[in-house]
């Protein structure tokens, strides 16, 4: 297992030296940094002594080597926009985003995985069929639209939740919370329901197809034959063997979803570090940017490790002989 | 006459498909007494694991019992609900699957996986129950049994997993056990192993077996009667010892020259050209006319029913049809 | 696998296949015939089959060309479905957008931009994908671990993210004024790059499993080039998963390049998608304009469906375990 | 951790208290963006500056009607004998924020800070010499030459206390390329009537009234939380679910339902800022067109036809709902020099639009790129597709470029453009704001937004004396020579002049200010 972990670790250095190098190219390389930090008047030779104290004169290597290290210690330098240093910016705005997506991934695993389950069991029903085919829409319906929808009808028409923002917010530390708060709970279901309704599909699908596998298998039939109770069979062996595959997939939507975010965030003027994202391309602040991409390697990497973690608490087979029983 | 312990009448399983409706088993009929083993044997697609799988109730969709009725100690266990067949599954009629590898639940402990099913059909208490599922797996020859019942199925071999499964299809002491194919994935050194295990323990709690296996030495060792099973219908029935030394049925006949016997060459076996036909393409009349070295007109318009040869001996073949007044069969 | 003693020899077939037609054959298979038992499939290809006409077609049938200048009318803005315009004769079915155009004619033409992005997109991502997939999974080694890690990556940053980064790394490389006639391509290339990886394993994977086959080995004795070999022998039997992926990659991809086009980053709003039309249309939810929205949402949301149902359906219909 | 847990509790009991009886005094303000920074000299922006003012002063202020109005400096005349030396008497008893009294030198220190080389604000003091404390509450500030409007450049330069600033190492404006983190860009220390209590960039800023102001009013918002929402639908769906106060960017086609729905109006009014087209001049070709032997927009025909071909009328009634002001004049009616005539636009005519394009020898048109804004101005995307489709009509082929201010900026001034879309607002009210950025020849300071390069050497002398005119009638007649020259030489194609719409809750009034830049401090309730 240990052996294992360092593997992982190994790799997930090698995976975020390769994003490193993708952001440190879209950093010196898209647009002049110099032309983004100062007004159009300062004069070619103060440029150039920016350029060398910047080190932007230096080998490229140099200069990568260099935002490696500061991106160890978390530094990406200052937005451009805001003239804040990126880290605190990303700081600053992380709990609400890992609010919203805990949310969401909570809303999509519940009810991906009742719905999967439920639809594995009732197979050919009419209920069934209006599942699939609802989840196939949801599927179907950009984030976006979801979200405008849900504005529209819950927001403007009935009145009933709010539209946009956070709410009210409790300082925990550095950590701002909105969910203790009445508006901030208020707050986070538009949101979290939208951002929630693919993944929840892609659950759901998963449940499904890995139950009605796991259903077929021997060891079901098996259990059936020895006259287990159907909750027994349904809801102890098949469920249990089909979340799995389960724990994997949705550990990485986990990840997808604090990417997704981006959508969702900006519709409902969510004050997460999606929208931040989405603010600072369309204003090319790009130590932001490339900032937000080793942040979300990063959460990648750590929910990959996590995931892997987690499989071996759950599958035996993988505890002692180091996944050779696996297929 | 002791009354038999499971009897199937005129068992028919059907499977509907685009192309028509497939029949998997055909007008079968047997007993099975208290304490004995019949021994189903076939060609992959005979029928012989449908049989199994009807009389339990685990027939996958779409498939289902078209017709005919199975007996439990005469009472019928095909067609009552979901609820009472789960009493009798397991309780009283055990299975063993094909595959111990894929019979067990890999992320469950086996103590779990017995104490589950004892405390299923059992009114007793954990430890109790636990302490009969050491036993039991001490009886099936797990070395070190209490120690080994928490370990998980992947830390067994093949033929050790057998006897778990095995333990688990007797842990509620069930009157009858249907072994499908039990020893098919087994390493041939362990085969006889399980057979042994699996007879001794059956007789030691007065269990009768439904031996399903394609492999007619098994039988021949292990069965006091057998049933071939041709295309999904019993072509012949009765005591081993007869069957193998007097096969009626010139399929059967085939069969029995397959039996590697001592000293044998085995390049030298009896063969039967061609292969059993797919269920949707069986010949009319008898199915194995286009088989058969021995087939005459009626073979290929009529379909024989079993005709009684012997006592407790019936064969399905149009050889064995005394000439009646009208010629004809019943239909 | 068991193995029967009585089947060890082989004799032909009982009765012998008749030889039919192929468009027989075709309506033998079993897709057609799970295809016809599927009435949603039934909706659905033709749902999808007369949206794609009517996009391939638009120039043609469009009551109204919405961007030549000279039928346009922007005192028209507004008209409601089914009226005439304010200031014109047109009469518009689905009514008039803000700068007095057609809306049923701009969905045409819209749906053509998005079909093309997607496809244009779908076909990179496809191209891309099964030729590393091939690579990868028939040289194996280094070559394969770079691709399948590089995949890894790939897979694991939500395509909509790859999408907006190559976007903005494009706007920070091109010049402005090559901008807009570039966005289209770029879009194309940003959503491709973003979906190639789905190819590529699944593609390693089927490859990996036909080069242990004997007639593959056979071939390289024999001194086949590799490219060949792929070509004829391994290429054909992972067309049907790539199939697959394709198909519901499409119903993606016009997603993506309508959430693009929502964001702002997509192609521009003269010659706009779907994504695009809806980016316009929410601006006039609260005012009451509610077609210059709903009609193209409806167009997108159909578009996707009856894309991703056929997706679904081909993965039933050639894998009918997953079913 | 005890007390953060009290704090969370005590948050939860003020937010439902919030939520059942809103507090008469607290103003929800949503606008489209937020405040780049709080750095009062680092950015010349609008909404920045709107902000800004809540929390700092300037020496001068404008009142609604475009007025100037005495508020750090209680009076101002050019010093006696010497034409080129404003005095400013400043008012006494003034304290900022954290409680130091406000004095000439903070006056000294900020217009110098103002004037410095990293300050974005260093136009409007280019032609300051020195500044000079008198005494505490005199200033004096010698100009390069006679400078009669420079106080009109003081209405967004704000002041900052000397020694909060030198405590807090913020003497200098912030610099970017020292990587360093400025106190001043989120921390303010001002003598405005607001405090700034908590601030989320992007998220949210809570501003408490100040108690110890000098006014002898004070505001009827005793809170503010601002809110930038960036999507407009969000914005007004906002108002209508009753989560915001005030919604500052509406617009247009929402102003209607907003109207109509029961508890909430809108205000509405003239923004002083004029939408205009650019294109280039010169002979050089265009880089987005098919005429690739000379420029079209150099030939003024072409630009006349493009006049004529453009419906003002139609933009204003379809795209603009009736909400803007067509004009035939780079200028807005608030600016000294702008007159009825001037103001006039021709009617459209297309069969004389494509006659002079034939004229000119483009009987088939060309093509080129539009660059728009789609984020900056009222319906600016909108507007640009209308004239997209309007040209069309006479042959002139037009791709749309639309993107977000941010990038639209930087191609404006690095003069990337061939043909734009633009807004110009005039702080100083005075067409010499206007001239020397749109029409003097790109050099130096000046024509920083002459972004298609038009020169005109006669013009720039007369541009040029308007600045040390010290005779205003004069003045006023060169001015009005200018805009005949502009007028007639189409230097600018303007379109309208922009209205405002605030939308707001019933009891509340905000009234539009036509700089776009409301005070809260100005609101009264209904009740």
């Amino acid at each position: 297992m240990l052996a294992l972990i360092i593997r992982r670790l190994a790799q997930s250095v090698l995976v975020m030296l390769f994003v490193a190098l993708i952001a440190f190219v879209m950093f010196r390389y898209v647009g002049d940094p110099i032309a983004s930090m100062v007004g159009v008047e300062t004069r070619i030779a103060e440029q150039e002594i920016m350029r060398d104290r910047l080190g932007l004169n230096d080998p490229v290597f140099m200069q990568f080597l260099r935002f490696i290290g500061n991106a160890v210690q978390g530094q990406f330098g200052i937005s451009y926009r805001l003239q804040q240093p990126v880290s605190e910016l990303i700081m600053s705005r992380l709990p609400a985003t890992i609010e919203l997506a805990f949310a969401s991934a909570t809303i999509a695993l519940i009810g991906g995985v009742a719905l999967g389950v439920f639809t594995a069991l009732r197979q050919g029903s009419f209920a069934t069929g209006a599942i699939m085919a609802a989840s196939l829409v949801g599927v179907s319906l950009p984030t976006f639209l979801i979200g405008i929808a849900l504005i529209y009808i819950f927001a403007v028409e009935l009145g009933w939740l709010p539209s946009f923002g956070r709410g009210q917010v409790v300082e925990l530390g550095w950590w701002r919370t909105g969910l203790l708060t009445e508006s901030g709970l208020r707050s986070i279901i538009l949101p979290a329901i939208t951002l929630s309704l693919f993944q929840l599909t892609l659950i759901m699908r998963l449940v499904r197809a890995e139950m009605l596998e796991v259903m077929r298998t021997e060891y079901i039939r098996f259990a059936r034959a020895r006259g287990l109770s159907d909750k027994a069979i349904n809801f102890g062996h098949a469920l249990r063997n089909t979340l799995v595959p389960v724990i994997t997939i949705t550990g990485l939507q986990l990840g997808s979803v604090i990417a997704f975010a981006i959508v969702t965030e900006t519709v409902f003027q969510w004050p997460g570090v999606g929208s931040l994202f989405i603010t600072s391309v369309q204003v090319v602040d790009v130590p932001v940017m490339a900032a937000y991409l080793m942040f979300i390697a990063f959460v990648f990497v750590v929910i990959n490790l996590i995931v892997d973690i987690l499989y071996f608490a759950v599958d035996p087979r993988l505890r002692v002989d180091g996944g050779a029983a696996g297929k | 006459m002791t009354e038999p312990l499971l009897s199937v009448r005129g068992l028919t399983v059907e499977f509907p498909t685009r192309r028509g409706v497939l029949t998997a088993v055909n007008n079968v009929s047997f007993d099975i007494m208290p304490g004995e083993v019949l021994g189903v044997v076939g060609e992959s697609g005979a029928g012989k694991s449908m049989t199994g799988s009807a009389i339990i109730g685990l027939i996958e969709r779409p498939g289902r019992i078209a017709a005919g009725e199975i007996r439990l100690q005469g009472e019928r266990i095909d067609g009552i609900s979901p609820s009472a067949m789960r009493t009798v599954r397991g309780r009283r009629i055990g299975m063993i699957f094909q595959d111990p590898l894929t019979s067990l639940n890999p992320l469950y402990r086996i103590s779990d996986q017995i104490v589950e099913t004892i405390r299923t059909h059992l009114p007793i208490s954990l430890a109790e129950a636990r302490r009969r599922a050491i036993g039991l797996l001490d009886d099936v020859g797990i070395p070190d049994a209490e120690r080994r019942i928490d370990d998980y199925p992947h830390q067994f071999s093949g033929g050790m997993r057998q006897r778990v499964v095995i333990a688990l299809a007797l842990c509620a002491e069930p009157d009858l056990v249907i072994a499908d194919e039990p020893t098919t994935a087994l390493d041939v050194s362990v085969q006889a192993q399980i057979i042994d295990v699996m007879k001794r323990i059956c007789a030691d709690r007065g269990a009768a077996i439904m031996l399903i296996t394609h492999d007619m030495g098994v039988i021949a060792e292990t069965a006091n009667r057998v049933a071939v099973l041709y295309a999904g219908r019993v072509v012949e029935i009765g005591p081993v010892r007869d069957v193998i030394k007097d096969a009626r049925h010139p399929y059967s006949v085939g069969l029995m020259g397959a039996i590697p016997k001592l000293g044998g060459d085995a390049e030298r076996l009896t063969q039967i050209p061609g292969s059993m036909p797919r269920l949707s393409a069986i010949p009319q009349g008898c199915a194995f006319n286009p088989r058969c070295e021995r087939v005459f007109d009626r073979c290929r318009v009529e379909r024989p029913e079993p005709i009684a040869v012997a006592p407790q001996r019936e064969v399905a073949c149009w050889l064995y049809d005394e000439p009646r007044s009208d010629g004809r069969a019943h239909a | 696998m068991t193995n029967d003693p009585m089947t060890t020899r082989q004799i032909e077939p009982v009765i012998p296949p008749r030889p039919p037609g192929l468009l027989r054959q075709a309506l033998d298979s079993d897709m057609f015939y799970s295809w016809r038992n599927s009435p949603v499939t039934i909706v659905a290809t033709f749902t999808a089959a007369a949206l794609i006409l009517v996009a391939l077609l638009a120039p043609w049938i469009a009551p109204y060309n919405p961007f030549n200048p000279a039928t346009l009318n922007l005192m028209d803005g507004f008209t409601p479905p089914m009226s005439e315009g304010a200031f014109s004769d047109n009469w518009f079915l689905m009514g008039a957008d803000h700068q007095g155009r057609d809306v049923f004619s701009t969905i045409m033409y819209g749906s053509r931009v998005s079909l093309f992005v997607g496809a244009m997109a779908t076909l990179f991502a496809m191209t891309l994908g099964v030729g590393l997939g091939l690579a990868s999974g028939y040289n194996g080694g280094t070559i394969d671990a770079v691709i399948m890690r590089i995949a890894d990556i790939q897979l694991s940053f939500p395509a909509i993210l790859i999408a907006l980064l190559i976007f903005g790394v494009a706007r920070g490389l091109i010049p402005p004024s090559q901008q807009e006639s570039m966005a289209i391509w770029v879009l194309i290339f940003a959503i491709g790059l973003s979906n190639w990886a789905q190819f590529a394993r699944t593609v390693r994977g089927a490859t990996m499993v036909e080069r242990q086959k004997d007639y593959v080995a056979a071939a390289r004795i024999m001194g086949v080039h590799p490219a060949l070999i792929l070509l004829r022998h391994i290429l054909p039997n992972v067309l049907g998963p790539v199939l697959v992926i394709g198909t519901i990659g499409l119903a993606l991809a016009i997603i993506e390049e309508a959430t693009l086009s929502f964001l702002g980053v997509g192609v521009p709003p003269t010659q706009p998608s779907l994504g695009t039309l809806i980016r316009i249309g929410q601006q006039y939810l609260f005012s009451g304009e509610w077609w210059i929205l709903f009609f193209p949402a409806v167009t997108l949301v159909l578009l996707a469906l009856s894309v991703n149902l056929l997706g679904d359906w081909l993965r039933d219909a050639l894998n009918p375990k997953l079913r | 951790m005890k007390s953060n847990l009290k704090r969370a509790l005590f948050a939860i009991l003020a937010s439902t208290a919030l939520v059942t009886a809103a507090s008469a005094e607290t103003v929800r303000w949503a606008r489209v963006s937020d405040a780049l920074t709080l750095d009062p000299h680092s950015q010349n922006q609008g909404i920045t500056h709107t902000f800004a003012h809540h929390i700092y002063e300037t020496l001068v202020d404008r009142d609604i009607d475009g007025a100037l109005t005495p508020r750090l400096a209680t009076e101002w005349m050019i010093k006696e004998g010497d034409p080129n030396t404003w005095v400013f008497k400043l008012r006494e008893g003034v304290t900022f924020h954290d409680g130091s009294a406000f004095t000439a030198e903070d006056v000294v220190f900020s217009l110098d800070r103002a004037r410095s080389e990293k300050s974005n604000m260093r136009q409007l003091h280019v032609d300051v010499a020195e500044v000079v404390a008198v005494d505490d509450y005199t200033v004096e500030v010698t100009m390069k030459g006679p400078s009669p409007l420079y106080p009109n450049n003081l209405t967004n330069t704000f002041i900052m206390d000397k020694t909060w600033s030198e405590t807090n190492d913020v003497v200098e404006v912030q610099d970017y390329a020292a990587g360093a983190d400025n106190y001043a860009v989120r921390n303010a220390n001002g003598t405005g009537p607001y405090i700034l209590r908590s601030r989320e960039v992007d998220v949210r800023s809570e501003l408490t009234v100040n108690e110890n102001h000098w006014a002898e009013t004070k505001p009827a918002v005793t809170e503010i939380i601002y809110l930038p929402i960036s999507d407009a639908l969000t914005r007004v769906a906002a108002l209508l679910s009753g989560n915001v106060d005030i919604v500052q960017d509406v617009p247009v086609q929402d102003i209607e339902r907003l109207a109509a729905t029961p508890g909430i109006k809108v205000e509405t009014g003239p923004e002083n800022r004029v939408i205009y087209l650019g294109y280039k001049f010169g002979d050089e070709p265009l880089q987005s067109s098919d005429v690739t032997d000379r420029n079209p927009f150099n030939d003024p025909r072409v630009r006349e036809a493009m006049e004529l071909a453009i419906d003002r009328d139609a933009i204003k009634a379809v795209v603009m709902r009736g909400q803007a002001i067509p004009t035939g004049v780079a200028t807005p009616p608030f600016v000294d020099g702008w007159t009825e005539e001037l103001d006039a636009y021709p009617a459209v005519d297309l069969d004389r639009a494509r006659a002079l394009l034939a004229e000119a020898g483009f009987p088939d048109g060309f093509t080129v790129t539009l660059d728009t804004p789609n984020n900056r101005y009222v319906n600016d995307e909108a507007i640009s597709q209308a004239v997209v489709g309007m040209l069309g009509r006479i042959g002139i082929r037009v791709t749309l470029a639309s993107r977000p201010i941010a990038q639209h900026s930087p191609i404006i001034l690095n003069n990337q453009t061939d043909f734009y879309l633009l807004g110009w607002g005039v702080p100083t009210f005075d067409s010499a704001y206007i001239f020397n950025d749109l029409a003097h020849t790109k050099s130096g300071s000046l024509g920083a937004y002459n972004v298609g390069l038009y020169t005109n050497p006669e013009l720039d002398v007369k541009i040029q004396s308007l600045g040390t005119e010290v005779d205003l009638e004069k003045r006023a007649a060169t001015i009005a020579e200018i805009w005949e020259v502009v007028k007639a030489d189409r230097v600018l194609l303007p379109l309208h002049n922009q209205v405002l719409a605030y939308a707001m809750k019933d009891r509340i009034t905000l009234p539009v200010h036509p700089e776009n830049q409301p005070r809260m401090t100005s609101v009264t309730f209904a009740d």
